[in-house]
């Protein structure tokens, strides 16, 4: 990697396709900007996000992951968001256990009708992944680009 | 850094975002002080969207304010005018090099009420 | 005690209750104890052993175990239990083909540490009060329990048997003050960084024997996902830094919500990782964060992972409350 | 024969360190491993490593070719690495002779060339035990600990420390070392080894006999109904393969990575369900089939085809860290009586 | 090895004004798998749909990955496309390089460099689609409504004329919801009632609906065209089919100082009540909460004077559950509570009243009985001074509980109140303070004009600021008035506050319960804000009148014929096809643990001990996990509790995400 080379970090977003990924496209249809390092991956639910995903993301080279589902109480199937809600605690808490930073990993309840709370969050987090640099800890070597 | 405009200035100052209002004049409808302005608490609003602080620094208006924010509590959009009053006001005491207080117009200001001190005070934030 | 419990085997493999019977086997050292299956009287009297060093959890031989003809006679220790209700919940066991004889257990000496107090030619061993009488060709040794017990039974969460048929012996009660989070609070009590070094240096020594895995009675999936080369995150050897986080975080992942503590994974790692380090944060979570749970303690009902409750934390606790 | 003061050891490792990399025993929180030497190491005095020495000829995984993929084009890259020289100090008898047992699978046709690169860089010194503990049987397949093989064998007595050349590249090595060396006799030396010849009588295993087994037992042994038994409670993890010094079993993996292919082969274990899988399944689908294969390959398979030669070295690592302590000593006793 | 077609649309500008359309193509050639890519102007359009038909026939596609909007706009479109030309519609991926990426970036080189990489994502996604196949599952012919105003009345009329059976569940012991209070109705001022009773009376005589008055839906479970809903019947102590409405108990009841909501408290009722005379259904209902028999077991009087024996102290809340194809909220709205609005004297003068409440004043069937009187004393005001956008179009972070949107009503039914108060007393100076006269709709600025021109309304461009309660009883009214640019002060003998509406409380927990969704101000969201204006993003979920946004009466009947028509299109059906993207689980990987079924929302998952052939020719019975694909819904909560990996999803399964993970992170 070049030096003077600006750090463009690889950021997976997971969204719900009823409320999330509706935000992103609302975000869209608002011309609300976000860093391109966003890149959304379609799931049904935020209960659909196995922890074997995020890592995944990490070993490929992402630098952040951040799961967006329906805020809780409004999922389209009820009760997935409320799941996904233990899991990710869980997984995340384990992340920083094993001393691997916290902010790497978030979650964020947005709505179909929140594009800016999408495009706010996405900034945000994009700036946060840019302060906290490559991921080093989560990494797999035989993955980084030569 | 090329210098601040006298409007950028009272929007940084105020920290009021004067494009929210939408002119229902609620703040000017409650305003205790209305009659004694000559711009009044919407207009506030109005003209420094449109730039023209300097008529409102040189209206007595910004001397008429009694911040008592009920055109803050009451505006529905959260425009906070008095704010901006205040900001102009701000903007007009910090000009530099301005004199606003001289000592020969002091006798017709003085009032017997006026405690000593706030002449003092008033001298030293009004005048070089 | 071997000897009521051998009475006992012979009694039930006589009367025709159970056919075989599932127990410790004796080795070549005194140490080096083996899980058997003894079909009769003989076998029983030849080689059935049960002392200190006989720490395996057999739970997790009865799934393949009950799914065979008749009724099978298994020895349990209070921490077996849980793991046994464990598996009845998740449908595993057939219960009906299980004879349940509760043992009493007062914690299992390691070997391997109490050769690491420099004893060798271990023949036998004993229970003495806190100490451990340890007969070596070199002549007897003492050693207090404290020093040379399994690290899990130094930090016993109950001495009662959850499930049985029978008990030998008194039972035991759960210890609600046990210190088994310690250390787990020890480390959330470290900085990143340290915990990072300390996870690396430990992980590190990974081999992916997958004995951990193996011996673990919640990791029973007919087909692991690390097996399972159509599964996507298949891999046969910790070839990067990457894949030993990947298959401990998901390893202790999988049994989050269901791993009794039993410890048996931090026994059989040849590296000696203190894997149970990572389960137990898992359950230390559990019932912090959406109250007490002792998987294992009922045999039906949900997991913490497959419940919720509408209040629940959100994510963002880590950072609030979170490690350091 | 020639000796060093033991108090010079720091100085003979920083002489060695200066032409080759040194790997000698260190004593880490759960045993020993070896390392690399750096200024303050200090070598180990446990009997032996928890892990053996074969990881330096025959690494847990290793990369054998990186295919870049570009689009739809594919370019085949070699990422084989030279190989540095180095010296493994203190490496003991039963380890020693593993290294030849795995010579005889990867040094025969076809040459396995990654192995043959490492194996040649390095020269083995290895160490007399003195304290051989109770799970040792080296004795039952010939090896005498008291005279390790290796290019170099070396003893520790009365706080020195003796040296023998046993090949040309051990003399070559010797001739490196010899301004820091004198020359001495050897009663020293005979002296210790008798003392180990007798320590080694006592032992307990010291009884194990291998008449039973070798290639024409093939189909008494294969049909034995004390596989059963034995394997019943197998956990079918590989911790015996991992730990042991022979076996030479790996498996060729391909890791896509994204951009590309990485071809790495890795140590498997005929103890685990997925070894061996092939199109139609597996061959062996019992937990009985494969740990018969593991004890069989070691105690008739390979003998049959090395001339005699047993694909044990008798070194107790895996009847120390066996989850369930099954292993081959009960194995071969099983199967004897 | 699929063979994939890469077809990148432009969208007119829309994406090729940012994106550079024709890199992304030549780009996304070079993928493995891909043999035919290009772009055009409008993929969505018929000429672009050939495109792939075409290509899908000249180049053996197996694969079609469509760059193009957002997958919840066109996805459906060109899977329609791939079917027609033959080839499954499952292996169509949509690659969003619209809303999320064109629209949103700026920078021509970044976005087509994003595009790309969706666009590999996608293909590599496709790359392990498998065909599947929508099995059906039957429709229950018989819709639910939930809410019986305006709304809920005309949609479940119109589903009755289609010749379905369909249930009203009305919380209030009568139908006819905010209509019913109300006086006469713009811009035509006919009667309110005189409208809407016929329809109330056509629902209770209609064979096929069924009124469940005075009822609350419990639970709502299963889906589109086969939900099960558990209604609770609330104890009116009244039995229903006995009580004749007669109304004699409600004279002779002795508690009689109850507020009466139906005049919004304006006065009084007794403990047994019949709302008001038009009620449907004409039955009394007991307010348990103010029954002497009730909260201390004396009185009995309604027992022993009523004829038909209909009282019963005893009765309880009763569950009743029905099976619905179809379910239509139309929870309605309230106006807001004004206590905060301390500016506008509301809790400390009675003269200060909403709307609402002068609707009542002005009602032939109000408490003063249509005489326009102060609620204080009882006297004809002279002066009254009307406030618009009270609690409405407030800044987001408003303290008071204010709404960021217009309440849209509000401005005709000022105009109307305005109106008629001068018609009916020209004596009465009317003053009406405005932001802005918003009046969209068919006649609607016409009659604002005329109540300002003809009725000589005094509208003042600007708004009150305070209202101060004299010691006269008058009320002085501080505001501005921005035209003349001088502060007014008026002096009102009765200040009416147009609140601002907001939906009914009970629409958030219902919301839940029929897993629709919400918007922030508890609005139901509509699957479409343009094109699918009347239906949840729910399938067999509608929505009806003002739970969906603020609306006036003419638009909420159109919305409830829109919603019925909607409803009657499902209801239609014999069978629906259902979503193949369903769970399935690996038998051979199954561990039978039973925590997948714990975790599924919908019970689809059972169990069943099956024999399979294990080695050396034995066999084995285990317990393994079977999925009913009608029943699931394909959320992937299974999938993940799944350890084994036993349980996956179609068209999002485990493998396809880690691809598409792969694809991006690359």
């Amino acid at each position: 990697m070049q030096i003077n080379n600006e750090f463009k970090p690889k950021i997976v977003a997971f969204c719900c396709n009823w409320c999330s990924y509706a935000g992103a496209d609302l975000a869209g249809t608002n011309r609300l900007n976000y860093p391109a390092d966003v890149k959304i991956i379609r799931v049904p639910c935020s209960c659909r996000v196995n922890p074997m995903f995020i890592l995944r993301a990490f070993q490929r080279g992402a630098d952040g992951v951040i799961i967006c589902g329906c805020h809780p109480g409004d999922c389209h199937y009820t009760s997935g968001n409320y799941y996904a809600r233990r899991r990710i605690t869980l997984l995340f808490s384990m992340l920083d256990y094993l001393g691997i930073e916290r902010e790497r990993t978030r979650l964020e309840w947005v709505s179909a009708a929140e594009g800016a709370k999408f495009s706010a969050t996405m900034n945000e987090f994009a700036e946060t992944i840019i302060k906290l640099g490559e991921n080093k800890r989560l990494e797999d070597l035989r993955c980084k680009a030569e | 850094m090329p210098s601040e405009t006298l409007k950028e200035q009272v929007i940084r100052i105020s920290g009021v975002n004067p494009l929210k209002c939408m002119r229902c004049g609620k703040c000017s409808g409650s305003c205790p002080s209305y009659e004694d302005m000559e711009y009044h608490p919407h207009q506030f609003a109005y003209m420094v969207e449109k730039g023209e602080i300097e008529k409102l620094m040189n209206s007595d208006s910004i001397y008429k304010c009694l911040t008592c924010f009920a055109c803050v509590e009451r505006c529905p959009r959260n425009v906070e005018p008095a704010k901006l009053v205040e900001a102009v006001r701000l903007v007009k005491i910090r000009q530099q090099g301005a004199n606003h207080l001289k000592a020969e117009s002091i006798p017709e200001k003085l009032d017997a009420e006026l405690p000593q001190q706030a002449i003092v005070s008033a001298f030293r934030k009004y005048s070089k | 005690m071997q000897g009521r419990m051998i009475e006992m085997a012979k009694k039930l493999l006589g009367d025709g209750t159970v056919n075989r019977v599932i127990g410790w086997k004796k080795g070549e050292f005194a140490y080096d104890i083996t899980p058997a299956v003894f079909e009769n009287a003989e076998e029983i009297d030849a080689d059935f052993v049960y002392d200190d060093f006989c720490g395996h959890n057999l739970s997790k031989y009865l799934i393949k175990e009950s799914k065979k003809d008749g009724k099978m006679l298994v020895f349990l220790k209070p921490c077996d239990t849980y793991s046994f209700n464990q598996l009845i919940k998740e449908h595993r066991i057939n219960r009906e083909n299980v004879y349940i004889v509760g043992i009493p257990c007062e914690g299992k000496a390691s070997a391997e540490t109490i050769k690491e107090k420099g004893i060798s030619g271990i023949t036998g061993i004993s229970s003495d009060g806190d100490n451990f009488k340890v007969n070596t060709i070199y002549g007897d040794e003492t050693v207090a329990k404290s020093d040379v017990l399994e690290e899990r039974c130094t930090v016993c969460k109950s001495k009662k048997h959850v499930v049985y048929d029978e008990l030998i012996g008194e039972d035991g009660e759960v210890n609600e003050n046990s210190s088994r989070f310690d250390m787990v609070a020890k480390l959330e009590n470290m900085t990143a960084d340290e915990r990072y070094a300390f996870w690396r240096n430990e992980l590190s020594k990974c081999i992916r024997c997958n004995a951990c895995r193996n011996v673990c009675p919640a990791c029973s999936c007919e087909n692991c996902v690390f097996d399972n080369p159509n599964s996507g995150v298949s891999n046969k050897a910790a070839v990067t830094s990457f894949e030993e986080n990947m298959f401990h975080i998901i390893r202790a992942f999988h049994v989050a919500g269901r791993c009794t503590d039993c410890g048996e994974c931090s026994r059989v790692c040849p590296q000696n990782i203190p894997l149970h380090l990572l389960n137990r944060k898992f359950i230390k979570d559990i019932n912090e964060l959406y109250g007490d749970y002792q998987a294992g303690e009922e045999s039906e009902g949900r997991t913490p992972l497959t419940t919720y409750t509408k209040e629940d934390c959100e994510p963002s606790i880590v950072n609030e409350r979170g490690c350091k | 024969m020639q000796k060093l003061s033991m108090e010079k050891l720091d100085e003979l490792f920083r002489k060695m360190s200066e032409k080759q990399a040194v790997y000698l025993p260190v004593d880490k929180e759960n045993g020993a491993k070896f390392e690399k030497w750096s200024e303050g190491t200090k070598m180990s005095q446990a009997l032996n490593t928890i892990r053996s020495a074969k990881d330096f000829i025959f690494p847990q995984t290793e990369n054998l070719v990186d295919f870049k993929v570009n689009g739809k084009n594919i370019e085949v890259a070699d990422t084989r690495e030279e190989c540095e020289d180095f010296v493994i100090f203190g490496m003991k008898a039963c380890d020693a002779r593993s290294f030849g047992i795995l010579d005889k699978v990867f040094l025969s046709e076809p040459v396995d060339t990654y192995y043959k690169n490492r194996r040649e860089h390095g020269v083995l010194v290895t160490l007399a035990c003195t304290k051989p503990s109770e799970t040792c049987f080296c004795q039952t397949f010939g090896i005498n600990p008291a005279e390790p093989e290796g290019d170099v064998s070396t003893w520790i007595a009365d706080g020195e420390m003796y040296f023998e050349a046993n090949t040309e590249k051990g003399k070559t090595f010797i001739e490196s070392i010899s301004d820091m060396l004198e020359d001495c006799g050897t009663e020293k030396v005979d002296a210790q080894k008798a003392k180990i010849n007798e320590i080694m009588r006592k032992l307990p295993l010291n009884n194990l006999k291998t008449d039973a087994f070798g290639g024409d037992k093939l189909n008494e042994l294969f049909n034995s109904p004390k596989w059963a038994e034995l394997s019943e409670s197998c956990l079918g993890c590989g911790t015996c393969t991992f730990v042991c010094p022979t076996c030479q079993c790996y498996d060729i993996k391909d890791f896509d990575c994204g951009n590309g292919v990485k071809r790495f082969r890795c140590w498997d274990s005929c103890m685990y369900s997925d070894f061996t899988r092939m199109a139609h399944g597996n061959s062996r689908n019992s937990q009985l089939e494969r740990f018969r294969q593991r004890f069989m390959h070691k105690l008739v398979y390979f003998p049959a085809n090395n001339d005699g030669e047993f694909g044990c070295v008798g070194c107790g690592r895996c009847l120390a860290k066996c989850p369930i302590s099954m292993n081959i000593v009960k194995v071969m006793k099983a199967l004897e009586g | 090895m699929q063979r994939i077609g890469v077809f990148v649309c432009h969208c007119g500008t829309n994406i090729a004004g940012t994106v550079d359309v024709k890199a992304v193509a030549e780009a996304l050639k070079n993928e493995q798998g891909v043999v035919f890519s290009t772009e055009y102007q409008y993929m969505c359009s018929e000429a672009g749909q050939s495109i792939i038909k075409n290509a899908i026939k000249e180049h053996k596609l197996t694969g079609v990955v469509v760059c193009s909007c957002s997958p919840r706009m066109h996805e459906a479109t060109f899977r329609k496309t791939a079917s027609s030309a033959g080839l499954n519609p499952y292996m169509v991926e949509i690659a969003n390089i619209r809303e999320q990426c064109s629209w949103i970036h700026k920078d021509m080189e970044k976005a087509t460099e994003k595009a790309i990489i969706l666009g590999r994502a996608a293909i590599a996604k496709v790359h392990l689609n498998a065909p599947l196949t929508a099995g059906e599952s039957p429709v229950v012919k018989r819709a639910l409504v939930i809410g019986g105003g305006i709304a809920g009345i005309q949609t479940a009329l119109d589903i009755a004329d289609a010749g379905f059976e369909v249930d009203i569940v009305e919380k209030k012991p009568t139908i006819g919801g905010k209509m019913t209070q109300l006086d006469k109705t713009f811009p035509t001022l006919d009667c309110a009632a005189c409208i809407l009773t016929p329809k109330m009376v056509d629902c209770a005589q209609n064979e096929k609906i069924k009124i469940y008055s005075y009822s609350e839906v419990e639970s709502v479970s299963g889906f589109v065209g086969n939900f099960s809903v558990k209604i609770r019947k609330k104890a009116r102590y009244v039995d229903e089919t006995k009580c004749t409405g007669c109304g004699l108990c409600t004279e002779k009841c002795p508690m009689k100082k109850v507020p009466n909501e139906f005049n919004l408290g304006m006065n009084n009722r007794s403990a047994i009540y019949i709302p008001f005379a038009q009620a449907v259904p004409k039955i009394a209902t007991i307010d348990p909460d103010h029954c002497n028999m009730l909260k201390n077991g004396k009185c009995g009087v309604c027992a022993k004077i009523c004829t038909a024996g209909a009282i019963n102290y005893k009765q309880e809340d009763e569950i009743v559950e029905e099976k619905y194809g179809a379910i239509i909220a139309a929870t309605g709205y309230n106006p807001i509570n004004l206590d905060k609005y301390d500016e506008f004297a509301y809790s400390q003068s009675k003269d200060v009243i909403t709307s609402l409440e002068f609707e009542r004043l002005t009602n032939a069937a109000g408490p003063t009985s249509g005489k326009l009187l102060r609620p204080s004393d009882g006297v004809h005001p002279h002066t009254i001074v009307f406030v618009q956008c009270v609690g409405s179009r407030c800044g987001a972070e408003d303290s008071k509980g204010g709404k960021s949107y217009c309440s849209k009503i509000c401005c005709m039914y000022t105009a109307k109140h305005a109106m008629l108060t001068r018609e009916k007393y020209p004596d009465t100076d009317v003053y009406v303070f405005y932001i802005d006269v918003r009046t969209p709709g068919k006649n609607f600025d016409e009659f604002y004009r005329r109540a300002a021109e003809e009725y000589g309304v005094h509208y003042i461009k600007g708004m009150v600021g305070k209202v101060m309660p004299q010691a006269d009883g008058k009320l002085l009214v501080q505001g501005s008035d921005l035209i003349a640019g001088e502060q007014l002060k008026i002096n009102a003998d009765l200040v009416v506050l147009a609140a601002a509406i907001e939906p009914d409380k009970s629409a958030r927990p219902l919301a839940t319960m029929l897993t629709a969704s919400m918007d922030t101000n508890d609005f139901f969201t509509e699957a479409h804000p343009k094109l699918r204006p009347v239906e949840s993003p729910t399938a067999g979920i509608f929505l009806s009148g003002a739970c969906q946004g603020p609306k006036d009466i003419p638009e909420t009947v159109s919305q409830a014929s829109a919603a019925a028509a909607k409803a009657i299109g499902l209801l239609c059906k014999d069978k629906l096809t259902c979503n193949p993207c369903v769970a399935h689980s690996d038998e051979m990987m199954c561990n039978g643990c039973s925590q997948c079924e714990k975790v599924c929302p919908y019970g689809a998952i059972s169990y069943e001990d099956k024999e399979f052939r294990m080695p050396n020719r034995t066999t084995a019975i285990r317990r393994v996990a079977k999925v009913n694909p009608a029943v699931c819904q394909g959320c992937g909560a299974c999938t993940v509790t799944c350890p084994s990996g036993a349980m996956d999803l179609n068209g999002f399964s485990n493998r396809q995400i880690m691809a598409e993970v792969d694809a991006i992170c690359r």
